[in-house]
């Protein structure tokens, strides 16, 4: 596209108080050769907007430069069609509200981010969207077959959209086969599990096709473009799909380990499931002589929340518990439940559960059990109980039931090991360590995918490949690959609907987005994606093996082969890149660099430093909005360039700025850790690593280490901004100007 | 060590108001922490509901808690769970009584003492229940108490505050007893 | 307006409705949301963190704004309502109520306006614990970012001083409400929940004791835009809070006022305690509790609260709470069921753990079914009208955002269906 | 304005200045009073050592028969005991539906029946309600100026059925002393039960309670202590010599009724509208003072 800039400056909400626009008028003339640039008192009012548009249809302006508010602002204002380029110049929060009003610095300040602007717009292009030569699919793959799986692939045959089933039983329906009832809302009674009903729904659904007996043996490809390799009764089937869900659900917890609590040890101590299946199959039962029980004993959390077993809370086992005392109820109106238990956890309305299960005269016991033993063909206990503040002996008990908790099925029994990198302190004799749950190495075997960085999806702890975050639990590490039910954290049948329900719609979603060569979350709708320049790459394997959602594949050479509908366009490989042949169309590394390039650096004995932030668009960036609006001060010899996330930094913007005589370079990124906020997972944490590689370059140029750091930055962190620069620029002024000015 | 009684809470569920109401109990405390005589009670209330559950419903009887209720209405109105508890307290109270488990004679004797004035006439004779109620243990103690408490009685009376006539029974006493007694067979039901 | 029934509505602007909001629109198709307050984000805009994370809420609302912003299927409106729907699924007519902002598109956040407005009034995103100008940003975050004027001083000179402030004309004294019909083809409802009144809880006596504050209170004292600018402070008297004690299940749980349980309170305190141990240090901190609900992997946040040595966990639903008149301290009574003993002890300031009460279908509008608290139960029986979030269950933050999901989902169905 | 007066036991015998009292101040608001005839005793609080609450409800149920049968104009009954006992015996009749059957079958016994059609009210009730606090303000003559009042309500005037007034923080009885140029004072032990009907079999522990009460009234600068139950009255009056001397405390504050304080405002005389003198602890040294500022001393 032949460019056609204008710059239109608004003075309005105290710019034009602020700073004087003519210098600014003729720097982008004499600097950039732009020969439109016009001000306006109130530039997002409709006449502002109809000055701007006029010069799209009379001069042929399409790359327009709005030096004005934050581009958080007014984005629907500033918008002149798809085939317009526009960049926003941030002379408000970033100016005229931090910085002193008509001062030579503000106005040096003001001009730097109208260069930097110029500049970017110079250099960036439109996207096109991304459009794979091969056919997309916008079918659904539905891994699993219970209750999850068959709620997902309902809800997304009941929009119009097909869906597969694999299952690896015989027979669709998974752990609620082994049911005999639901404990559902409005939480009044026991309902039917209505396994019959939703397979017949299912099979009757002609957008749902289903395979049992079956596994993946490989997915492929990408989202759009999977291609799944079905095993099934000997053969292999293959399909094409555009999303996949993972319904896997869980397993339970393995009763052999409890030996303390008298499993294996004594017949009539059994496990929930076990009592489940019992119920279902014609009657509760005493294994040891076939009797009815009268007196039964549920020891609630039997492993769970308990550092020695499951350390988490398996959510539904309370609930569950009191749907089997209702059951012993039901065939014994005479027989006595007793319920031992941490806390009693029946959140939300299931409280009227609980209730109705005292009211039918099961009694609750708070305590912890010390020791179980049989005596005369009949169980006893013995516990502290809590409420009685005494210990308590239960005897003649029939069946002692053990509230077993659930185990994700992606949690292989043992921790995979992997080689060790070198000089790795934890590894064993043979030189391997464990396998983290984050890595696409971890989990057993489902999907078989073709990654470059593992077959599975990468876990949470204990192995739930649940999302990371509060505000997108649906946020998966693999893009187009959702989870759904108790493979993501343990919850009860009606969450798993409404979950399952929900997985749906990110899948549907996805395929649809994906088809317009559109990002998904979080950079819902972008059309930029990465390009790679292979001749100058030297198969460094950094940006295979940095990119958080596994997007880029190698070949046999190592090359990087990249998938760009499982890209989330977070310009990690980017950053990674020491070859710089990866970029976007509208961000890239020469695009940064040259931004950096056109910052005034004036003469060390003008005393004027110069500082260079990059900045996390997505926490920090507003973080500093926030600020200018709460009008606070801070220096004006700091200049803030915003990246799509820090992990697209580069270290050779550094290098290059340090080189330009630019004095210190500090990086405002989101917190990482256990607790990350990085909305590309990896994106601050890479970026701080490869700081710490930075000392070799600065080594290289004689420069302390104090001029590059690293401040972690909350979006709510906007009163940090004023005492995170003034602390940096203190250090900078103890370090001394960068000696290369003026090189 | 506390140990199980599974059957022996029939009895109390039949000769005690509202006590199928424990099982609803979540032992929150709330119950003592409203209670006015809290601090004189060896058992709080939800404690004597989890006793209750365990079946040892001597422990229960033979504790002072249940004779210590003032009818304040704070527990009931405040338990989470909706329970009875004044009424279940009064009800073991009761109970108690009736075993032959006294564990506060004053309060049992009194409470008895006021219902026989109801049962006589219909209507209570503050003065008489009184001197029923000094007299309880014979009269040596009776005399005893009954100085003990001469002050007030003075006063009382000296204020006009002692009907002096002794009060008759209603006009439809007789009635009245049919009806009690017929409640009270009622109840056992 | 076009009046068209492909058109999906979602009703409330909360993390639950704008994620529904996003969820269809970014799958190719239109909505429309209309929000009561001036702005979206709903409860958690005045939260300063989440569980178990501790980040902060705008963090996602930024992300989820920046979705919005970008996408021209979602127009949504602000201090607007439903009055009335009517229909059936695939076929709605709803009738929307705008309130009036007095402030235009035109305002630019420049900020003249409140700077020569003298009247205060009780800022309702401090739930009355701040002043805050009659023309006001409601804060920081605020999408849209506009100013809005309270009602209050409509028709006074201080009105008029306002709008001659004004430099881009973006006042509007004559705003009056509107009210329009739109069609739509499914609606969410996702209208959030609203605190129990810690009123109702009369034998706590809030209201009455100015250190006795409700978890919502408290996430407005840790925030850093929030009071005390982020200090936690108790009211009476400004002073640092070193004692403090949660109360849990206050209201909740309980037949007289809510008898389920509100499922979040648990962890908002466990959250809510490593506020008060982080910002002031030498802090000791009680949550008297009944139950702690710290369901699934939460229980490892609970596990890490545990760990921390001035953080005590009693068991006990505390019976009263009264205040020593000099101090303005406060006595908690209740009886220890641990140890069976009565417990009487005296704290800096209190915080009740208020539970959620669901924002129902209170309007005219085609029968949907609710359990017996209001809550709106989904079921296969009747479709086109989906709840979302916290008017289906009391949940926190991930659960809701799940929940709007599927409902954006059913909604879908509900217009292809047609 | 006609209602059945159910005064009950007490207030013919240790509560009669309550009842003397209240005659000429209801009588003066323009109020009428019928006795239920041959009406039986409610139970108060402490016939459940002799009886189960079946017969307890049966022995109210007989007087709301009676009632009904009589005219059914709402109970009044100023004794919280007599009322709670009424009331709560009421409410479960109407909401229980078997439990009516079944006390009605007993009642029958007796020729009578129960519908459930009366109401039953406290006095604070009518007065603040029915009567209104204008009308009572208009019948202030010698208005109660700077006179603090500790106004006590104890338990079962509003706990649980007093839907009248709060059951935590009641607000009634305050009003009506305003309304009578009164200063009510707050003290947070004005719902703190006194003991009730067990105060005298359990005396050493609930001479604590009357303790806490009173010392937390006069600290709250009371100069009085106004109720509206023979039973508190009683026990928060009759028993501060012996607290004093168990408790080496040196408490005297007058406990006088509601009604009492009513009568003096509205004029009445102290001795033979108010019965002052039948005060165990004479309120006149605390309440003349008062009227003297007001040029009145009748």
């Amino acid at each position: 596209m032949e460019k056609k800039m204008g710059v239109y400056i608004c003075t309005g909400c105290g710019i034009g108080d602020a700073i004087d626009i003519e210098p600014i008028k003729d720097l982008v003339d004499e600097e950039f050769n732009i020969s439109i640039c016009k001000e306006h008192p109130f530039l997002c009012s409709p006449e502002g907007v109809e000055l701007i548009k006029q010069d799209i249809d009379n001069e042929g302006v399409n790359t327009i430069i709005i030096c004005a508010c934050s581009p958080r602002v007014n984005q629907d204002v500033f918008f002149f069609g798809p085939d317009k380029i526009v960049e926003r110049v941030n002379l408000r929060e970033h100016v005229a509200w931090s910085q002193e009003p008509k001062d030579e610095d503000t106005q040096m300040l003001a001009e730097d981010y109208v260069r930097m602007g110029c500049s970017k717009a110079k250099d960036m292009e439109l996207p096109e969207p991304f459009k794979a030569e091969q056919e997309y699919s916008k079918d659904i793959l539905v891994v699993g077959g219970g209750l999850a799986g068959m709620t997902a692939a309902l809800e997304v045959a009941k929009a119009g959209y097909k869906a597969i089933i694999v299952e690896k039983e015989d027979s669709l329906g998974g752990f609620l086969k082994k049911m005999k009832k639901r404990v559902a809302p409005p939480y009044e009674d026991l309902y039917d599990t209505g396994l019959e009903e939703l397979v017949k729904q299912v099979n009757d659904n002609p957008n749902i096709k289903v395979y049992t007996s079956a596994v993946v043996e490989k997915t492929s490809g990408a989202p759009g473009l999977f291609s799944v390799q079905i095993k099934t009764n000997g053969s292999v089937a293959e399909e094409k799909v555009g999303a996949i869900i993972q319904a896997t659900g869980w397993v339970p917890y393995d009763p052999k380990r409890l030996e303390s609590l008298g499993y294996g040890k004594f017949k009539d101590v059994i496990t929930n499931v076990e009592l489940e299946q019992m119920a279902s199959n014609g009657g509760i039962k005493r294994p040891s002589d076939g009797q009815s029980p009268k007196n039964v004993l549920f020891i609630q959390c039997a492993g769970q929340r308990d550092s020695e077993h499951l350390p988490y809370c398996s959510s539904v086992c309370c609930l569950v518990t009191l749907k089997q005392a209702a059951y012993i109820k039901e065939q014994d109106p005479e027989a006595v439940c007793y319920v031992l238990f941490k806390d009693m956890r029946t959140v939300g309305q299931a409280e009227e559960f609980y209730k109705k299960s005292q009211l039918a005269g099961n009694i609750f016991i708070r305590g912890t059990i010390t020791q179980i033993g049989e005596e005369g063909g009949k169980l006893f206990i013995e516990a502290e109980d809590e409420f009685l503040g005494e210990k308590i002996r239960l005897e003649e008990l029939d069946l002692v039931v053990l509230a077993t908790g659930m185990v994700p099925s992606s949690q292989p029994e043992e921790t995979p090991k992997m080689k060790a990198p070198e000089g790795a302190e934890d590894a064993d004799e043979e030189g391997m360590i464990e396998v983290p749950p984050d890595s696409g190495f971890y989990a057993k075997p489902a999907l078989n995918l073709e990654y470059r960085q593992g077959p599975e999806l990468p876990t949470l702890r204990y192995g739930f490949p649940d999302s990371h975050f509060i505000c997108f639990p649906y946020e998966t590490r693999r893009t187009g690959i959702y989870t759904a039910g108790c493979i993501r954290r343990p919850m009860e049948t009606a969450r798993v609907i409404d979950d399952a329900t929900g997985a749906a719609m990110k899948a549907i979603q996805c395929v649809e987005m994906t088809e317009k060569g559109m990002a998904v979350h979080p950079r819902s709708g972008d059309l930029s994606y990465p390009e790679v320049n292979l001749q100058r790459c030297t198969q460094c394997k950094r940006c295979t093996e940095e990119c958080p959602f596994g997007a880029i594949n190698e070949d046999e050479k190592a090359n990087p082969l990249f998938n760009p509908t499982r890209c989330r366009r977070c310009g990690t490989c980017m950053g990674a890149c020491p070859e710089r042949v990866i970029s976007f169309k509208n961000y890239s590394v020469v695009m940064i660099g040259n931004m950096i390039n056109v910052i005034n650096v004036p003469e060390e004995e003008e005393e004027k430093p110069r500082i260079l932030v990059f900045v996390c668009e997505n926490d920090a960036y507003p973080a500093i909005d926030m600020a200018g609006i709460k009008r606070y001060k801070w220096s004006p010899y700091v200049r803030f360039i915003p990246l799509r996330c820090l992990g697209s930094l580069n270290l050779v913007w550094i290098a290059d700025a340090l080189s330009r005589g630019i004095d210190g370079i500090l990086l405002l990124g989101c917190r990482h850790g256990d607790d990350y906020q990085c909305h590309f997972i990896k994106g601050s944490e890479l970026a701080t690593v490869r700081l710490s590689k930075i000392s070799e370059t600065l080594e290289r140029l004689a420069l302390e280490s104090e001029r590059v750091r690293f401040e972690e930055v909350g979006i709510s962190d906007y009163w940090r901004i004023p005492q995170i620069i003034e602390d940096f620029m203190n250090t900078i002024e103890e370090v001394g100007p960068n000696p290369y000015k003026g090189f | 060590m506390i140990s199980w009684n599974n059957n022996a809470l029939r009895d109390v569920l039949k000769e005690v108001d509202y006590a199928e109401e424990i099982y609803k109990c979540i032992q929150c405390g709330m119950c003592a922490g409203s209670c006015p005589l809290r601090h004189h009670m060896d058992y709080p209330p939800r404690k004597i509901f989890a006793l209750l559950r365990t079946g040892n419903i001597d422990l229960v009887l033979n504790s002072k808690s249940i004779f210590l209720c003032t009818s304040c209405y704070s527990c009931i109105v405040r338990c989470p769970r909706g329970i009875h508890v004044m009424d279940i307290m009064h009800g073991l109270a009761h109970y108690a009584i009736k075993m032959g488990k006294i564990s506060r004679k004053n309060t049992a004797t009194f409470g008895q003492e006021f219902w026989k004035q109801i049962y006589k006439r219909g209507r209570v004779d503050e003065k008489d229940l009184s001197r029923r109620y000094f007299f309880s243990d014979g009269i040596v103690q009776g005399i005893k108490n009954a100085l003990s408490m001469a002050d007030m009685g003075i006063i009382m009376l000296l204020h006009g505050r002692m009907k002096l006539l002794p009060e008759k029974p209603i006009k439809g006493i007789k009635q009245l007893r049919i009806m009690l007694d017929k409640a009270e067979q009622e109840s056992r039901r | 307006m076009e009046a068209t029934n492909q058109n999906i509505l979602v009703v409330g602007g909360g993390m639950s409705g704008v994620t529904a909001a996003l969820e269809a629109a970014e799958a190719g198709y239109n909505v429309i949301l209309v929000e009561k307050r001036p702005y979206l984000g709903g409860k958690v805009t005045q939260f300063y963190h989440y569980f178990p994370k501790l980040c902060p809420p705008n963090c996602g609302l930024e992300i989820n704004f920046k979705r919005m912003k970008q996408n021209p299927r979602i127009r949504f409106f602000t201090m607007a309502e439903p009055v009335k729907i009517s229909g059936k699924e695939g076929d709605y007519d709803v009738t929307i109520k705008i309130s009036p902002r007095y402030v235009t598109e035109k305002c630019t956040c420049c900020g003249k306006c409140e700077e020569v407005c003298e009247t205060e009034i009780d800022n309702p995103f401090d739930f009355g614990l701040s002043k805050i100008k009659a023309i006001y940003l409601p804060h920081e975050f605020a999408f849209p970012m506009r100013y809005v004027m309270d009602p209050s001083i409509v028709g006074t000179e201080e009105a008029k001083k306002c709008q001659q402030a004004c430099p881009y004309g973006a006042i509007d004294l004559d705003m009056k409400e509107q009210v329009f019909d739109i069609k739509a083809g499914a609606i969410i409802w996702a209208a959030g929940w609203e605190p129990y009144e810690a009123n109702k809880i009369e034998y706590y006596g809030f209201g009455e004791y100015k250190n006795l504050i409700t978890n919502v209170m408290m996430e407005r004292l840790a925030a850093p835009n929030g009071p005390t600018d982020g200090k936690i402070l108790r009211p009476s008297d400004n002073k640092e809070v070193k004692k403090i004690a949660f109360v849990q299940c206050a209201g909740s749980r309980d037949e007289n006022h809510l008898p389920y349980c509100s499922g979040v309170c648990c962890l908002a305190s466990l959250k809510q305690a490593l506020y008060v141990r982080e910002k002031n240090p030498e802090s000791e901190v009680t949550i008297f509790y009944i139950d702690i609900r710290a369901l699934d992997r939460y229980e490892d946040f609970f596990t890490k609260v545990k760990q921390d040595e001035k953080i005590n966990f009693i068991r006990s639903k505390i019976a009263t709470i009264t205040e020593e008149e000099n101090t303005g301290d406060l006595i908690v009574e209740g009886e220890d069921t641990h140890k069976g003993e009565q417990i009487r002890m005296k704290f800096d300031m209190v915080v009740l753990a208020t539970g959620l009460v669901p924002n129902t279908i209170n309007i005219e509008a085609p029968d949907v079914p609710k359990d017996k608290f209001g809550f709106i139960l989904r079921d296969d029986v009747v479709k086109g009208i989906y709840g979302a979030g916290c008017v289906r269950r009391p949940t926190d933050v991930a659960t809701s955002v799940q929940d709007a999901t599927a409902a954006a989902i059913k909604a879908i169905q509900s217009i292809s269906r047609r | 304005m006609k209602y059945f007066l159910y005064w009950g036991c007490s207030l013919e015998a240790s509560g009669a200045n309550y009842l003397k009292s209240l005659k000429p101040v209801c009588e003066l608001l323009g109020m009428e009073f019928e006795e239920i005839d041959d009406w039986n005793c409610c139970g108060a609080s402490v016939s459940y050592a002799g009886a189960r609450d079946l017969s307890i409800r049966v022995l109210n149920a007989r007087n709301l028969a009676l009632a009904e049968m009589q005219g059914g104009y709402d109970i009044i009954a100023p004794c919280s005991s007599c009322y709670i006992q009424l009331i709560r015996t009421n409410h479960e009749l109407r909401e229980d539906e078997k439990l009516k059957e079944k006390v009605n079958s007993i009642l029958r016994e007796a020729g009578l029946t129960y519908n459930g059609t009366v109401n039953v009210r406290h006095i604070v009730d009518v007065l603040y309600n029915d009567v209104g606090i204008d009308r009572i303000k208009q019948k202030v003559t010698r208005p109660l100026s700077g006179l603090k009042v500790a106004g006590y309500v104890g338990c079962q005037s509003v706990r649980p059925y007093g839907e009248y007034d709060s059951k935590e923080r009641p607000r009634v009885q305050d009003e009506i002393l305003k309304a009578l140029g009164a200063e009510p004072v707050k003290f947070p032990k004005k719902m703190q039960c006194c003991g009730s009907g067990i105060f005298l079999p359990e005396m050493e522990l609930c001479m604590g309670l009357v303790k806490d009460i009173l010392e937390d009234a006069i600290a709250h600068e009371a100069k009085i202590v106004s109720t509206v139950c023979p039973m508190c009255a009683m026990n928060l009056e009759l028993y501060q010599g012996r607290i004093n001397q168990l408790y080496n405390t040196n408490i005297q504050i007058p406990i006088v009724y509601l009604t009492q304080l009513m009568a003096v405002a509205f004029g009445l005389d102290l001795k033979e509208g108010a019965f002052l003198h039948m005060n165990y602890i004479p309120p006149e040294y605390v309440i003349k003072p008062i009227l003297m500022q007001g040029g009145d001393s009748k």
